[in-house]
């Protein structure tokens, strides 16, 4: 495709490119002292159809638009590598040892009130989804975890998170606070038993895995 | 150049074709009007100067000066908050002119010249920016003469987070969790005490063997516990404190800090 | 002018076309996975340069603009662009020659006080920004130009100011203190041509005209 273009098509092209809006051919040779623009837009619509833009008739109005192959560079995704936050971690948490859980349970456990983005946010990264509503008054909204979760986290199931005792054992309870932890540790073998009898079985089971396999 | 620069002859001609910037002139009244359209006295004397018709390189200083005076006595109308700055310059000026016309044995630091061919160079200064000021303007310019795309689809970028979060940090954080929320039960350890009852009855039992002064410590258990001897010293000591109260004991120190001594008192 | 355009001609015309604001050549290679995009820069500025709309480069970044010979065609009945006073055009013309200049020293040049709003003007229009202080006593804000600055007024660079080479090598962006003592000490007709001797000496202070100074 050989062409210098000639006057003509470089005003259409011109004013077609600053235009606001599409222009109809009738416009566009009002617009140039009631020129034949008729020539001139096929010639411009022959040259720019191999290129990155087209000039297309829509409607009978002309306007430049990007090459329907490339509309995807209009659009472009980035990824942000972005670190859970501690409280989002510690929701995650929560609905992975005692799913399916509702908000308002993730917060009495928690003991702080827990703001409706960190559960976004636990979403948007694939790992926890709604899991229905709970039958009682309120029927609050419940959640539980992905498969994406199990994955991500290398977990064949959720019975392969640790329990407690594990964590214990594993020293992860000790970093806080020593002599805090020591009366924790003392006092631990009752305090389970007080805060495990009302729990759901499935959350149970999950603290002493060892004992339910 | 400063020879060149500073052409002490009066042009003759320029007398009278220096009226204000585009204006026909059209009586006094119009003149100071004329002074709210200089950008301050340089201005005015730049374009005073212009209207040499010769390079500022090749101004005459000394025309230029009655030009400017002569202006400013025409202005009758000065307001005078816009006129003050050009008042002050026509003051200079004038002392700029007799100095020049002085002899120049007569002349104090800095010397008139070096006055005159400052100003040139200022005005020669104010006189490029000017020029390059309509250069600018006149070029081809945005949104006047050249014009981007009228509708420009947009870019976007949508932002996407690939959030990160390991094995460890998840069962660490349900780990430290359980840990703070366990309900904290404050338990007192059995620990080996010497009662205050027994510390009396034993304090007063020994006392009743012996007569003299003897020291708090021999009152104590020898062996045991270390914390057995910690809680019995303390115990013994109240002990001791109670029977001097009932009148039972006397107690002595010699000095702060020193060995307690206690006795029977006799009946 | 034969060219059928390769697909990252195509990418970044298309990117260019439907951009917002003038981009980088970096931004550009990052919106189009890293590509290096400066062959593509330069052979769509050549194809265009015949034609209505043009690629052109203010400032290191690129964008489309109508030919200037079609200004005619395609100026508007509403004056897009601001009118500027004749103060703030000399003084929008001085940070542009001296940048980065001291509002002290914009006075010094025009031999009168400086109203505050003539700068905000200037920086309203997204063609003057405050490019810090100067590390001297009372430690004054200085103003340089901006890349729209560059864009408006159709330059690539700030070496393309009209005449600056010119009164660079005439010693006009110098203090009158500065040009007073060259022509003191030089004898005068070796004073021009000391100042004239290195264009290019003269081209690299204009970065740094404080240096120069």
């Amino acid at each position: 495709m050989t062409e210098t273009p000639d006057e003509l098509q470089r005003a259409v092209e011109a004013t077609l490119f600053a235009a606001e809006e599409p222009m109809s051919a009738e416009a566009l040779s009002q617009h140039l002292q009631g020129a034949d623009v008729g020539p001139a837009l096929s010639a411009l619509e022959a040259h720019y159809r191999q290129r990155g833009i087209r000039l297309v008739e829509r409607g009978k109005r002309w306007q430049f638009q990007t090459a329907p192959d490339l509309a995807h560079l209009l659009r472009r995704e980035r990824e942000q590598v972005r670190r859970l936050s501690r409280a989002a971690t510690e929701v995650l948490a929560i609905v992975a040892y005692h799913e399916p859980v509702s908000r308002a349970e993730i917060e009495a456990i928690r003991g702080v009130q827990t703001s409706a983005g960190t559960l976004d946010v636990l979403m948007e990264a694939g790992w926890v989804r709604v899991a229905g509503r709970r039958e009682v008054p309120g029927r609050p909204v419940i959640y539980a975890t992905t498969p994406e979760f199990l994955s991500h986290f290398g977990l064949a199931s959720r019975r392969d998170l640790p329990g407690i005792d594990e964590l214990k054992a594993a020293g992860l309870l000790d970093p806080v606070d020593d002599a805090y932890d020591d009366l924790v540790t003392q006092s631990s073998p009752d305090a389970e038993d007080a805060t495990e009898e009302g729990d759901e079985l499935d959350a149970a089971a999950l603290e002493n895995p060892e004992q339910s396999a | 150049m400063i020879e060149d620069g500073l052409l002490f002859e009066p042009l003759a001609e320029t007398g009278e074709d220096w009226n204000a910037p585009g204006t026909a002139p059209s009586g006094d009244a119009a003149l100071y009007l004329e002074l709210d359209g200089w950008e301050g006295p340089l201005d005015l004397l730049l374009d005073l100067a212009r209207r040499q018709k010769v390079d500022l390189k090749a101004i005459s200083i000394l025309a230029l000066v009655d030009q400017y005076i002569s202006y400013i006595e025409r202005a009758e109308a000065l307001r005078l908050e816009i006129a003050a700055d050009y008042l002050v310059m026509a003051a200079w000026l004038a002392y700029l002119k007799s100095a020049l016309l002085l002899p120049k044995e007569e002349q104090e630091e800095p010397g008139p010249e070096e006055l005159a061919l400052r100003l040139q160079l200022r005005l020669q200064r104010l006189g490029a920016m000017r020029e390059a000021a309509s250069r600018l303007l006149a070029r081809d310019r945005l949104g006047r003469d050249v014009f981007a795309r009228g509708a420009p689809e947009g870019l976007r970028i949508d932002r996407k987070n690939d959030w990160q979060c390991d094995w460890y940090a998840l069962v660490s954080s349900y780990a430290q969790l359980k840990a703070r929320n366990e309900p904290v039960f404050h338990m007192v350890r059995e620990r080996p005490v010497m009662t205050l009852d027994s510390a009396l009855d034993r304090v007063s039992a020994m006392l009743g063997v012996r007569l003299d002064w003897m020291e708090l410590r021999e009152f104590l258990p020898r062996q045991g516990d270390l914390r057995l001897q910690r809680s019995a010293l303390a115990s013994s000591f109240v002990a001791a404190l109670e029977l001097a109260r009932q009148g039972r004991a006397e107690i002595r120190q010699e000095e702060i800090f020193g060995p307690l001594h206690l006795r029977r008192v006799a009946a």
